[in-house]
């Protein structure tokens, strides 16, 4: 059931993606986007990790993605759109760049499983284990507010002069 | 200045230990350092107010005008004092050198005494002392040199005396003494060199002292840089000495030399013909002898005192100081001659054509420093220095005697505001019922100088001439027998010019112009006295040395001459050394005669000689026509070669300026600027246009940049992979 | 699964990629961007199964950078349309030399 | 006076005091009014020069090595510290930047007119970058001291200019950093060289003294220092920034620049080059090359100074010349060349100084420095003519000035040498008088025909005061430089022993070394193993 499960939101997550890197159309872009970070939620989930799932759905596919499509259309860009694929000779040396990327990628993570790193892999029982005590929150929320306390409060720093630079940037000069 | 006439038990020849009279008492020098501080402290106190009037007429220019320091009620200070300071610490200084004179004579002094007041320079392996040296030669240079300037400076009390810039003149005056004293006084080659250098700038500034003037600025640059010339071969051949003897000391080399150098090898040979170079420079022998008649730019009696008197006989000094290492190189010293020989000859026949009477004058110190050379260069170094004092006599006399005239010429032209050149002796004539002391002394000079018995420069020139002679005999004879037949040719022509000089000058009717003779009268007595004291030297002078022979079989049997050869004694400490490594290696010649005949007799034949030509010359001269400069034609023909100086001046300037400033505006232009500044520039260039290749990749597009990076994390990666 | 997982992560980036490379809409290339940080995203959550929990604190992180700098972005692209009437970013050159 | 200095500790605290007491200055000078900042500046550098002063009698004659010394560690990982200490070569150079910073401090007064205090904030700044330069005895240190020089001068020449200031400016800083940064490079194999030896790293003087290099390596590490310093000095073909930089420079920077940082170049010749590399420095075909640029130095830029119509430039190119005495006297390797070159650096620093203040001043009177421009102004300036003559003397070397000592021992120490080297060197003085005479004349002598010249004023009092120490020491140094000879003669001659006695020993080893670096690997990877292993030894590092 996992293991098709997986293959599903893959091919789901793969698919959207290549149609919303391929669509001329802005909006259809988003909702592909959309539907691809969706997927990949539901593979957070085939990976234990529901919490994060949830925030993905929320958060991304939710709140930023509604953001990118407010500013579609604040700048009126769902219709009249033309089509921005660069072509030609760009194209193909795109291609052949991000092929080549796939490629050594793909050998390096589609090993046999026989490379010394996954001799390490056994940690998945202890974090059911851990999951079990503490669940889906808390198992984040342990370690984001005891170890990565100073992180955390950077990033909520960071959040804020975040929202204060929009607003300054997207601000209409008077 | 006379000489005190003693009596020194005499013995002809050089092989006898000369023992003076008197022996035995020790020399103590008498404030020797005082006689060289004196000029410099006349140069401050003169060189102060010098400043202080130079500012006061710089004011006044400032203020559109042009300041007449005599032109109120009576003189300012600044152009007072120096009428008693510069001639003041001159005389002081003499009577300073008199008193060591007298000490000296009364000793018996072998070896130099020398002072040594601090240590100049020392490095590890260098010693260098600011150390003074008094010995016979020294001493017969600080009389001539202290003398002959003090009189100098007494006529410039009224020749310059209506000079703006005075305090000046007397300031760069004094100072030039400073360093002539410095010169003959030091008691090594670096001490030497401080003074030969420092009187080469002197003359600079005072060639240039009316530094206005374009011509007379050029001059006094020229005489500078002409004398480095000669003063780079001082300095190479004090680098030889010092690598070969660890020493600059005059004593400590010439100890050693004998020992040390090989007779006639390469090195004494090299150090004799870098001093030659030195030499040439200083004392204008050619090839560098160009620069002195231009120097008669400068006033008058600093033509006589350092043209003429004092600088220019350095280098004649510097040979007689060291003798020692031209006696062991032959080759050395016959170059010496040969140099004084072309030079007199070619300097004398240039004078038979010049119409400036400072122009004559010049040439004819240099022919005169020919003969010098000659005497040094034949070995008779007490002969050459003889020469250089009767020299100093009567040739500072003859450019005073001019000075005279050309101040009174000066004053009538420019009463009348006649623009025509007061020195061009076309322009004078007559003159001798104007200027009758003038007239007087200046032909007592003139035979002096042509050698006429008893003058002063009879006995000097002719004893050059004998040695020259004498030298015919040994190694090199047949040059020595050139040197000699061009000496005796070289004396006659002398006679003529100066003849000319004098008749053109003094005789004949007079060109000045009627309104202008009007004013034409004698010099005041400020000038005209120190004349007299010069005539009388230059008729007595000669006494102190008169060959044995003369004085026994021709003037002694009258009791008019009680010493003989008493110069060749008096030096004989000094030059003993160089005359015996001479007679040991090349022999003994002093009695030869290369067309036989005793001293007596070529002595008899030159002083008649010398007379015919006088009176011959005195004739020709007297008969030409000769009109005012304005109205004279251009001369033509060989008269036209020897009036432009064999275009020596020409040659040079073609030959040597001409090409070292093309290539050093070539250096300047194509290498410095082109090469050397176009390869950074052009690594600059190599640079920009890498960074605008660069610069293509900088598209601005984001998507490019995306690719780049791309690109870059594609290399990482296969870098990590594989 | 950890390895079909890390090729579904790495074929996911290498398309973000690809689409940053490719397209002019400056709104498209940050879109490409947030599905390159979901790549990495899912690489981090597949390896925190293996090896700890801190992979998913990560991701958490990540996500808030993510949302920032979309924020500050499209403020910025609202801010380039307003000057240039267009978000292709062909237009967008003067940033060179 | 040495007890009343010993009583106040003089020598414990004076090279602390002169290296920093600048910046101190700088900020006051920067806080205090604008009005104010020059007097300031000259009161701030006068004491600093009085307090240098003190060196002259603390210092001990007698003793060749470093004097004064005293050492912090500053990064202790990487060996660098903060170490300083003075010897004879040193002590006049800090004694000239002292006086030369004064002086040139005075004589801007006049002539800066805008950004007042940030002109006088850079030239104490300079003051404290030159000084570093000449008393660190790190190696680190030394080598940032030395970029800091570049700092000021690029500014001063840049900000306060003539017309194509800023092209100088580049120039200057470009030439110089270029050799710097080869320098650095050669720096940092040294030093892992020596830890290669040692198994400590270390940048001080001491330590990198003994390093025992191949004659291959020396000959390399010796150009790249060499190019560095040459650039600076300049050597020939190096020395086109330098009348560019001097023409455009205002006074006081063309005053700083000519008498204090080209003697850095000549300075780390004398303190690094000779006794880090001295079989390169030994080597024949090297001495020969550097005394041969020292020579064409000498009579191609006297020709090329010869034909300037600009009077800074022809001056400028005159620094060249003299500077080639000194490159000549230093690989002369005798004892007369190495202190006839620092006499020559002494002389170089006032005479040049006093020239380029001369000239200033009629700058600042006539706002044009072309020859052709001036003529006849001996009759409105007398004092001017009259310091202007005797500064050129000294330039030439006329006997009883300094430029004479300097260039005499020099011209003596070459002769030793190399006779032939010494002899064409010696035509320097034929070529001086040709350079300098027919400017003097051309300016001071002829006609005074230029209406705008007749109403040129002469010297003021200001003016004198800075003018007259240095007519004073030019003559002073002529005559009587003794003092100066004696207090830097144990110092070369230990310069030289290091050459003489580390080049035999290098000698000895090289034919050794050389064959071992053929088959196996090269000093530097040596050196990196050697660092590996280095933490285990920790007690080494203390």
């Amino acid at each position: 059931m996992t293991e098709i499960l997986f293959y599903v939101f893959s091919a789901v997550a793969v698919g959207s993606a290549i149609a919303m890197v391929t669509r001329s159309n802005p909006v259809a872009s988003l909702l592909f986007m959309v539907a691809t970070l969706a997927s990949v939620a539901g593979l957070y989930i085939l990976f234990e990790a529901h919490f994060l799932a949830a925030v993905q759905i929320i958060v991304y596919a939710g709140a930023i993605m509604v953001l990118f499509l407010f500013v579609i259309m604040l700048l009126n860009l769902g219709h009249d759109y033309q089509r921005d694929l660069k072509g030609g000779a760009w194209a193909i040396l795109s291609f052949i760049v991000a092929g080549a990327m796939a490629g050594v990628l793909a050998r390096q993570f589609g090993g046999t499983g026989a490379s010394p790193i996954y001799e390490h892999f056994r940690g998945a029982e202890k974090i059911d284990a851990l999951l079990a005590e503490q669940g889906a929150v808390g198992i984040i929320a342990h370690p984001l507010f005891t170890d990565y306390v100073v992180a955390f409060e950077l990033v909520g720093i960071l959040l804020l002069v975040a929202i204060v630079g929009a607003v300054a940037l997207a601000k209409r000069r008077v | 200045m006379t000489l005190p006439l003693g009596y020194f038990g005499m013995q002809a020849g050089y092989e006898v230990q000369a023992a003076q009279g008197g022996a035995g008492e020790a020399f103590e020098p008498f404030l020797p350092g005082l006689v060289i501080l004196l000029p410099l402290l006349g140069f401050l106190l003169n060189g102060a107010l010098a400043l202080a009037a130079s500012r006061r007429s710089a004011d006044a220019v400032r203020g559109g005008g042009e300041l007449d320091f005599f032109h109120g009620k009576e003189r300012p200070l600044t152009h007072v004092l120096p009428t008693w300071i510069g001639p003041g610490v001159i005389g002081l200084a003499f009577v300073i050198v008199l008193v060591n004179f007298f000490r000296m004579l009364g000793a018996d002094l072998q070896e130099p005494i020398v002072r040594t007041y601090w240590t100049w320079m020392a490095t590890g392996t260098l010693q260098v002392d600011a150390a003074l040296q008094l010995d016979q030669l020294s001493m017969v240079m600080m009389l001539v040199v202290t003398g002959v300037s003090f009189l100098i400076h007494i006529f410039s009390v009224g020749y310059m005396g209506q000079d703006q810039g005075y305090p000046r003149y007397f300031a760069y005056l004094n100072l030039f003494v400073f360093f002539m004293l410095t010169l003959v006084m030091g008691a090594n080659f670096l001490v030497l060199f401080v003074g030969w250098e420092g009187v080469g700038f002197c003359s600079y500034i005072l060639i240039g002292y009316w530094f206005s003037d374009r011509e007379k600025a050029d001059a006094g640059k020229k005489a500078f840089i002409v004398n480095r010339i000669g003063d780079f071969g001082f300095l190479v051949a004090m680098f030889f000495i010092y690598t070969a003897f660890g020493t600059l000391n005059f004593t400590g080399v010439f100890d050693a030399a004998p020992s040390t150098l090989v007779y006639g090898g390469g090195l004494v040979t090299a150090i004799t013909l870098l001093l030659l170079l030195g030499a040439t420079g200083k004392s204008a022998q050619i090839p560098l002898y160009v620069w002195l008649p231009d120097a008669m730019a400068g006033p008058t009696p600093v033509s006589a005192l350092i043209h003429a008197a004092t600088m220019v006989t350095a280098g004649v000094y510097m040979v007689a100081r060291t003798s020692v290492l031209f006696a062991l190189a032959p080759v050395g010293g016959l170059s010496v001659a040969l140099i004084g020989a072309a030079t007199a000859l070619v300097a004398a026949t240039i004078g038979l054509a010049q119409y400036d009477i400072k122009k004559v004058l010049a040439y004819s110190t240099i022919s005169q420093l020919g003969f010098m050379f000659i005497g040094v260069g034949v070995g008779a170094y007490a002969a050459g220095i003889f020469h250089l004092m009767t020299h100093a006599f009567f040739k500072a006399l003859l450019f005073l005697g001019s000075g005279a005239v050309i101040h009174a010429m000066h004053h009538a032209l420019h009463h009348t505001h006649n623009h025509a050149d007061p020195q061009d002796m076309r322009n004078m004539g007559g003159l001798k019922k104007f200027m009758p002391v003038t007239w007087i002394v200046m032909w007592i000079a003139t035979l002096a100088i042509a050698g006429i018995w008893p003058f002063a420069g009879f006995f000097s020139k002719d004893e050059i001439i004998w040695y020259a002679g004498a030298r015919a005999a040994g190694t090199y004879g047949a040059w020595f027998t050139l040197i000699w037949i061009v000496a005796l040719a070289t004396a006659m022509i002398t006679a003529v010019y100066m003849t000319r000089l004098m008749i053109m000058t003094f005789h004949g009717a007079n060109r000045t112009g009627r309104e202008e003779a009007r004013h034409l009268h004698e010099a005041p007595w400020v000038m005209t006295i120190p004349l007299m004291i010069l005539a009388v030297l230059s008729v007595f002078g000669g006494w102190v040395n008169v060959p044995q022979d003369i004085a026994e079989s021709f003037m002694g049997g009258f009791g008019l001459l009680p010493m003989t050869e008493w110069l060749h004694e008096w030096l004989y400490p000094v030059v003993g050394v160089a005359k015996g490594i001479q007679v040991a290696n090349a022999g003994d010649f002093s009695h030869y005669s290369p067309a036989g005949g005793g001293e007596f007799t070529w002595a008899l034949m030159s002083t008649l000689a010398a007379l015919v030509v006088v009176l011959i010359s005195a004739r020709v001269v007297g008969a030409f026509k000769i009109r005012p400069a304005s109205e004279s034609p251009e001369p033509t023909g060989v008269k036209k070669v020897l009036f432009k100086k064999y275009y020596v001046d020409e040659i040079y300037d073609g030959l040597v300026v001409q090409p070292i400033l093309k290539a050093s505006r070539f250096a300047w232009k194509v290498i410095d600027a082109g090469v050397v500044d176009g390869i950074a520039n052009g690594l600059g260039h190599t640079a920009r246009a890498m960074g605008w290749f660069g610069s293509l990749f900088q598209t601005g597009s984001v998507n490019t940049y995306a690719l780049f990076l791309a690109i870059g994390v594609l290399v990482i990666l296969g870098v990590i992979a594989f | 699964m950890l390895t079909e997982a890390l090729v579904v992560s790495a074929v996911l980036f290498v398309v973000g990629t690809f689409g940053v490379l490719v397209r002019r809409n400056a709104i498209i290339m940050f879109l490409c961007i947030e599905l390159q940080l979901n790549a990495a995203n899912l690489a981090f959550v597949a390896f925190s199964r293996h090896l700890g929990i801190d992979g998913q604190i990560f991701v958490f992180f990540v996500m808030t950078v993510a949302a920032a700098e979309a924020a500050v972005g499209l403020a910025i692209i609202i801010a380039i349309f307003r000057h240039y009437q267009t978000v292709s970013v062909d237009n967008f050159n003067l940033l060179k030399w | 006076m040495p007890a009343f200095l010993e009583s106040i500790g003089y020598g414990d605290w004076i090279l602390h005091a002169l290296l920093w007491l600048p910046l101190v200055g700088m900020v006051a000078v920067l806080a205090g009014p604008v009005a104010r900042a020059k007097y300031l500046a000259f009161g701030w550098s006068l004491l600093l020069l009085v307090l240098s002063l003190g060196l002259w009698w603390a210092f001990d004659p007698g003793v060749g090595t470093f004097q004064f010394f005293s050492s912090i560690p500053w990064i202790e990982n990487w060996g660098v510290s903060y170490a300083v200490a003075l010897d004879g070569i040193s002590l006049f150079m800090v004694i000239l930047t002292t006086f030369t910073t004064v002086v040139a401090i005075l004589g801007s007064f006049n002539y800066i007119k805008k950004h007042e205090r940030a002109f006088y904030a850079l030239m104490l700044l300079m003051e404290t970058g030159v000084i570093g330069v000449f008393i660190s005895v790190d190696l680190f240190l030394f080598y940032v001291f030395w970029e800091i020089t570049l700092v000021p001068m690029y500014f001063i020449i840049g900000i306060w200019g003539g017309e194509r200031r800023v092209y100088s400016a580049v120039k200057f800083f470009l030439f110089t950093a270029f050799g710097s940064l080869l320098m650095l490079v050669a720096l940092l194999y040294l030093y892992f060289a020596a830890k290669a030896g040692t198994g400590v790293g270390s940048f001080a003087y001491a330590d990198l003294l003994n390093v025992s290099l191949t004659l291959q390596e020396q000959l390399w590490l010796f150009a790249a220092f060499c190019l560095a310093f040459s650039i600076k000095v300049p050597v020939f073909p190096f020395h086109t920034w330098l009348p560019d930089a001097h023409v455009e420079a205002p006074t006081p920077g063309s005053v700083v620049l000519a008498a204090v940082l080209l003697k850095m170049g000549t300075y780390g010749f004398l303190r690094f080059l000779l006794p880090f590399f001295p079989a390169a420095a030994q080597h024949s075909t090297v001495v020969t090359v550097m005394m041969m640029l020292g020579i064409v130095g000498i009579v191609y830029t006297a020709w090329v100074a010869a034909v300037q119509p600009d009077a800074k430039k022809l001056v400028a190119y005159t620094s060249v010349a003299h500077m080639g005495f000194v490159v000549l006297g230093i690989f002369a390797l005798t004892t007369n060349g190495l202190q006839g070159g620092l006499v020559v650096m002494i002389s170089h620093g006032i005479s040049t100084g006093a020239l380029f203040l001369l000239l200033g001043m009629l700058y600042e009177r006539r706002h044009t420095r072309l020859i052709s421009d001036f003529g006849g102004i001996g009759r409105v300036a007398p004092m001017l003519a009259t310091a202007f003559m005797i500064t050129a003397l000294a330039s030439i070397g006329l006997p009883g000035t300094s430029g004479f000592v300097g260039e005499f021992l020099t011209l003596v120490g070459t002769f030793e040498a190399r006779p032939v080297m010494g002899i064409i060197a010696a035509s320097g003085v034929i070529f001086a008088a040709y350079y300098m005479l027919p400017m003097v004349q051309k300016v001071f002598f002829n006609a005074l025909e230029k209406p705008e010249n007749q109403t040129m004023a002469d010297l003021d009092r200001r003016e004198m005061v800075i003018l007259a120490p240095m007519l004073a020491l030019m003559i002073w140094i002529g005559v009587q430089p003794g003092p100066i000879l004696t207090r830097m003669e144990s110092s070369v001659q230990v310069i030289l022993e290091q050459v003489n006695g580390n080049a035999s020993r290098a000698q000895s080893e090289s034919g050794l070394e050389t064959q071992v670096t053929l088959s196996s690997a090269t000093p530097l990877e040596e050196g990196e193993e050697a660092e590996d292993s280095a933490p285990a030894h920790p007690g080494d590092e203390e």
